[in-house]
């Protein structure tokens, strides 16, 4: 890629922890400018695209995500979204966007009452989303989790339309690719681990990309998340 | 002014009452010059409590190495530092939260791992690791269950909100600690050299300043009588005083922190732990060889009606003291307003050497600085060991008693056994990924995280043998280096330096001195021999409840560097690559995990430490490693070569297999389950083998051809039989999860 | 000063396994009677706002905006000692 | 079949970390007149002991062994529609 590179904002919540971790993966995007957007702004310092980190924005006290996303800056991230531009939520991003109702659906404490911390097999439902367009359909990848409230739950209706419209973009499954108890680490329904907006524009996922940036720490799975974002902001 | 003096003068009541004894409390009225008033006399418990004081501890920690060419901040301030080149350096330190975690598991773990994190970023150094080493009772109990299960999630809710990855750890479950569990936690920080801040006051006319929580009526009095005290059937009574913490304020503490740090807006900042307000302003002090002046009136608070007194002695969580140039204050200010942190100006440095408390107009404590950080009562004393060292050591059980040990119901038992099983129920639950830099996460011998900007990494392990130091102190807390250092070694890593936790029993009790006296000594030797110095450390006595003293247990949180390129990671190689045992045969079963396990004793003496045999391994796999000759390792410890080859059979994939072959002749009892120091398995490819065991033998070390890896999942021991590994894995895998899934009590 | 308490549940129909695993809990301690067992939030306050149908109003909002979340929970909500 | 509602709240005294960063929040949605929250547990159950006294000592039980933890937190507890 040519040309001034494409800035991208990575929003900090007062308990943000993976803002490094996430700043990190994108800059190492060539052609990408990360940005950090403060949780008290307005501005979105004209950003093409942004990403919501993981962490334990406010402690996760109440609910996670439940009042980072009343923070000044997500009217301007819902604004943002609801215009069509690229807005990617992990871990406790992902949260914070159903929350904020940008995706449907609500993340529970997981099944087992207790965190998970460990490498997760994925199959990428949907290559739709500029996210994934640089995945195989039914390829599978590995992120670590790490969460302890990643329950996704919908809505019967509301998961079927999910599934309908191939919105579930990542599900849970074990080494061999198949669904079973054991591969879902928290008690999602149908093993749901990331989806979409009905644009593909809106992406939340529970697993860390940003953490499968480089083979030395197991896996670099996740580095075409961030190329499919450049690539949407651009 | 009124003064001090207004208060009711003090009784003897009063002075025993405090913990104090006659001759502290004449020793105090000499330093001040007359009568302190009854709130200068709780400040006295506290600061010669040995928690704050270290009165029993001092003179023998002097026996410990504390420098090198590597250390750059050695024992005396908040954490250590060591140079790790680039113009960068470590900052780490161990911390124990033993008797909050007896009375309030959750709380109690999460507070220390609170505390473990504000040591290393007051030294303006970012946290990048945790690690944890607990100990328990026998799971089997239901109360023992509670606190394990509690004092994990503790842990893991606390590092996991601040987004510290828990990397490395131990758990060891022993009736000896069931009373009273350790809860030991350390943290591993970086920084650049030029950042390395102390927690000095600085200059005077500085002003002063509490950063972060409002002031509550939390652990009054936990650091004295919490942690110098036995737990006994009264510790009911010290609940009220339960600390809770909040993590997501210490993040933002950690970030403001940081900040205040680089902008060089402070001059000295300092975590307000035990003792709170009055061992943080009194040891910036001290540093600075000032005074300091504080109004506890400006304090802020979260309860109505707190007095002076409890003010000063409260240790609500998430606090610091900050001293600072009052020209930077608006500076301090902003920052502080940032980060949604409460900042306020409470006092300032003087010239006069004098700790003065004050309350609005009225002087509630004058006590010269010295009195309370220097003046310490130091205690030492010579005395001859315990009866029980020599009937333990004797207490070897015969011969024929260990030739009827069935090997292989042996080695399903030391797999079942919770001590040895895969602790995965344990580390699931901390986040060990955060930060992406972790390279060999928990299951490894030595954790492994990337030093950002570098080609390195961090190698990081803690260890200790509380049986092995029962049985033998000096012994004992030599091993416990050596096996920190073998762990390093067997990722291909150098160490550096270590930080200790020194968990025994009543200092006041002549057994129990002499426990600690020897193990200092055996741990002293070691760094000398390993060229590993203390840069830091923390000494708990008192662990004791109503069955006596936990084991004497020093733990050893080692750190070290290792080249990313040439590490040594678990899981490595395959079918038809040799398993080579580096050092010499197992022979000896005193003290061992097979003798614990299955014949339910602890007796005997353990095995001899030699201290060049384990330097010379070290050098020689580093070496092996840097030559890429080594496939994957792992080091021998508990339970011996059996388990060893077991576990570097389980960090394969699962369809491999492991023969383990026995020297001709050879007792297989012994050789199966000693438990002899320097020693490390390693799986290097057939071509290799010649050079590998050559190398080994320059070293001087003996080396023989242990087994090789084989495609089917089977562990074979020639001439004994075989076991499917898919059995043996899902004992060692499935004893935790399985006996926490029993039911709980919290009492 | 009038006196707030706001009681959330997971709604009627979700899974609750932190309230399964106390009911097993419960059971296998003797208590065998136990059934329907669910956790939910208890959150109280006080709320400076004499006028009665005010103070209603807003905590209402409170519960609707932020307390609970309505994908998933129900709320109800006391003021003073009157009944839920 | 008893209804029963346990009530579980931190000791008075006690740091209350959710309960101060959620009274922060409400402020900060411009509810100023915020005052002492805090953030408990609300636990509900059905218990098959039709004896009234009998079922109230079992719940008294459950709460002491199981329900709080008796180091940091107190409780209440109400059956059927009676007042706490
Ligand atoms: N409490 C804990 N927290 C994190 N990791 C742990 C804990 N206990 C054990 N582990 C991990 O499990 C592995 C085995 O631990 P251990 O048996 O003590 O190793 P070793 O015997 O080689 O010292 C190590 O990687 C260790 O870091
Ligand atoms: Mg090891």
């Amino acid at each position: 890629m040519t040309g001034t590179p494409v800035p991208i904002g990575v929003v900090r919540f007062p308990g943000t922890n993976c803002d490094q971790d996430v700043f990190d993966a994108v800059g190492s995007v060539p052609g990408t400018r990360p940005v950090w957007l403060w949780h008290k702004d307005r501005d979105l310092a004209g950003v093409r695209a942004i990403v919501l980190a993981g962490g334990f924005a406010y402690g996760d006290y109440l609910r996670a995500g439940a009042i980072a996303r009343f923070s000044p800056i997500m009217e301007e991230v819902i604004r943002f979204a609801e215009a069509g531009r690229p807005v990617l939520g992990i871990c406790n991003g992902f949260q914070i966007l159903t929350e904020a109702g940008l995706l449907p659906g609500a993340l529970m404490r997981n099944d087992r009452l207790t965190f998970i911390s460990r490498p997760q097999w994925l199959r990428i439902e949907s290559t739709a989303t500029p996210f994934t367009r640089h995945y195989r359909s039914g390829e599978r990848v590995r992120f670590p989790v790490a969460h302890g409230e990643g329950n996704y739950i919908a809505e019967p209706e509301v998961l079927d339309r999910l599934e309908a419209e191939g919105r579930v973009v990542f599900r849970y499954v074990d080494a061999a690719g198949a669904t079973t108890k054991e591969s879902n680490p928290n008690g999602s329904a149908r093993a749901i681990a990331g989806i979409a907006d009905a644009t593909g524009n809106i992406l939340g996922l529970m697993p860390h990309p940003d953490r499968a940036m480089d083979a030395l720490v197991g896996s670099d799975d996740g580095v075409r998340v961030f190329r499919g974002l450049l690539e949407a902001a651009a | 002014m009124t003064t001090a003096l207004a208060e009711r003068p003090v009784t003897e009541g009063d002075v025993a009452a405090h913990g104090l004894t006659p001759s502290e409390y004449e020793r105090i009225v000499e330093l001040l010059g007359r009568e302190p008033g009854l709130t200068e006399l709780g400040v006295f418990s506290l600061m010669w409590s040995e928690h704050c004081g270290y009165k029993y501890s001092r003179a023998r920690l002097a026996e410990l190495p504390t420098e090198g060419p590597q250390v750059l901040q050695g024992p005396g301030e908040n954490a250590g530092a060591v140079d790790v080149g680039d113009g960068l350096a470590v900052v780490f330190k161990m911390e124990s939260h033993n008797h909050p975690s007896a009375v309030e598991p959750y709380q109690g773990a999460a507070t220390g791992v609170g505390g473990i994190l504000r040591d290393v970023f007051t030294m303006g150094a970012r946290p990048i690791a945790l690690l944890d080493s607990l100990r328990f009772g026998d799971l089997d109990d239901p109360h023992v269950r509670y606190l394990f299960r509690n004092v994990v999630r503790g842990v893991g809710d606390y590092g996991n909100c601040v987004g510290v990855p828990t990397v490395g750890g131990e758990v060891v479950f022993d009736d000896a600690y069931r009373g009273n569990p350790l809860v030991n936690a350390m943290c591993v920080g970086i920084l650049r050299h030029e950042e390395l801040t102390g927690a000095s006051a600085g200059d005077p006319g500085n002003a002063v300043y509490v950063l972060g929580s409002a002031t509550g009526r939390d652990g009054i009095h936990g650091a004295s009588l919490l942690a110098s005290t036995e737990l006994g059937d009264d510790t009911v009574e010290s609940r009220p005083t339960v600390q809770v913490g909040d993590p997501f304020t210490e993040k933002l503490l950690l970030e403001a922190t940081l900040e205040l740090i680089a902008r060089d807006v402070v001059s000295g900042i300092q975590d307000m732990g035990a003792a709170g307000l009055t061992s943080s302003s009194s040891e910036m002090a001290s540093r600075a060889g000032a005074g300091i002046e504080i109004d506890v009136t400006r304090v802020p608070r979260r309860e109505p009606g707190m007095t002076a007194y409890e003010v000063l002695l409260s240790e609500s969580q998430e606090r610091m003291l900050i001293s600072a140039d009052a020209v930077n204050e608006p500076e301090l200010m902003e920052v502080a307003a940032r980060w949604d942190l409460p900042c306020t100006r409470v006092g300032r440095v003087t010239d006069d050497g004098v700790w003065r408390i004050v309350e609005g107009d009225s002087v509630v404590c004058e006590i010269p600085v010295r009195a309370l950080t220097e003046e310490v009562p130091r205690y030492v004393r010579e005395v001859d060991p315990p009866a029980y060292v020599a009937a333990v050591q004797a207490a070897m059980p015969d011969p024929a008693e260990l030739a009827a040990i069935d090997p292989w119901a042996a080695l399903e038992t030391l797999l079942a056994a919770p001590t040895i099983a895969s602790k995965r129920w344990v580390w699931e639950q901390y986040d060990h990924t955060v930060r992406a830099s972790t390279v060999a996460a928990p299951g490894a011998d030595a954790a492994i995280v990337r030093i950002r900007g570098t080609d390195r990494g961090l190698a990081l392990v803690v260890d200790g043998n509380g049986r092995w130091v029962y049985c033998d102190p000096r012994r004992g807390g030599a091993l416990a280096v050596a096996e920190a250092a073998r762990n390093l070694a067997a990722v291909g890593a150098r160490p550096l330096a270590i930080t200790d936790c020194l968990n025994f029993g009543n200092p006041e009790k002549d057994g129990v001195y002499w426990q600690f006296v020897e193990a200092i000594r055996g741990i002293a030797e070691a760094c000398h021999a390993l060229d590993t110095p203390v840069v830091s450390g923390n000494v708990s006595f008192y662990n004791e409840s109503s069955r006596g003293a936990i084991h004497p247990t020093p733990t050893i949180g080692m750190v070290g560097v290792v080249d990313l390129e040439h590490a040594i990671l678990p899981g490595r190689g395959g079918p038809g690559d040799l398993v080579l045992l580096a050092g010499a045969e197992g022979t000896h079963l005193g003290a061992s995990s097979l003798l614990r396990e299955i014949l339910g004793r602890t007796a005997g003496l353990p095995p001899e430490v030699d201290l060049q045999a384990e330097r010379r391994l070290g050098d020689a796999v580093r070496e092996l490693a840097g030559a890429d000759l080594v496939r994957s390792a792992h080091d021998l410890s508990d339970g011996g070569l059996s388990v060893a080859a077991a576990e570097l059979l389980f960090a394969h994939p699962a369809g491999i297999g492991l023969d383990l072959e026995l020297p001709s002749g050879a007792d297989p009892v012994k050789t199966l389950f000693g438990e002899d120091g320097a020693r490390i398995l390693l799986v290097v490819a057939p071509e290799r083998e010649a050079v590998v065991t050559r190398r080994l033998s320059d070293h001087g070390l003996p080396v023989r051809i242990a087994g090789r890896l084989t495609g089917t999942p089977v562990f074979r021991v020639p001439g004994l039989g075989e076991r499917p590994r898919p059995d043996l894995e899902a004992l060692w895998e499935g004893t935790i999860p399985r006996i926490m899934q029993r039911t709980e009590s919290s009492r | 000063m009038t006196r707030v308490e706001v009681f959330i549940q997971l709604k009627p129909g979700l899974l609750d396994p932190q309230g399964e695993t106390l009911a097993h809990a419960l059971e296998s301690l003797g208590h065998e009677g136990v059934t329907e067992l669910r956790v939910g939030k208890w959150i109280t306050f006080r709320l400076d706002e004499p006028d009665r149908t005010a103070a209603e109003r807003e905590v209402r909002e409170m519960c609707e905006r932020l307390l609970a979340n309505p994908v998933i929970e129900r709320f109800q909500y006391r003021l003073d000692g009157d009944g839920p």
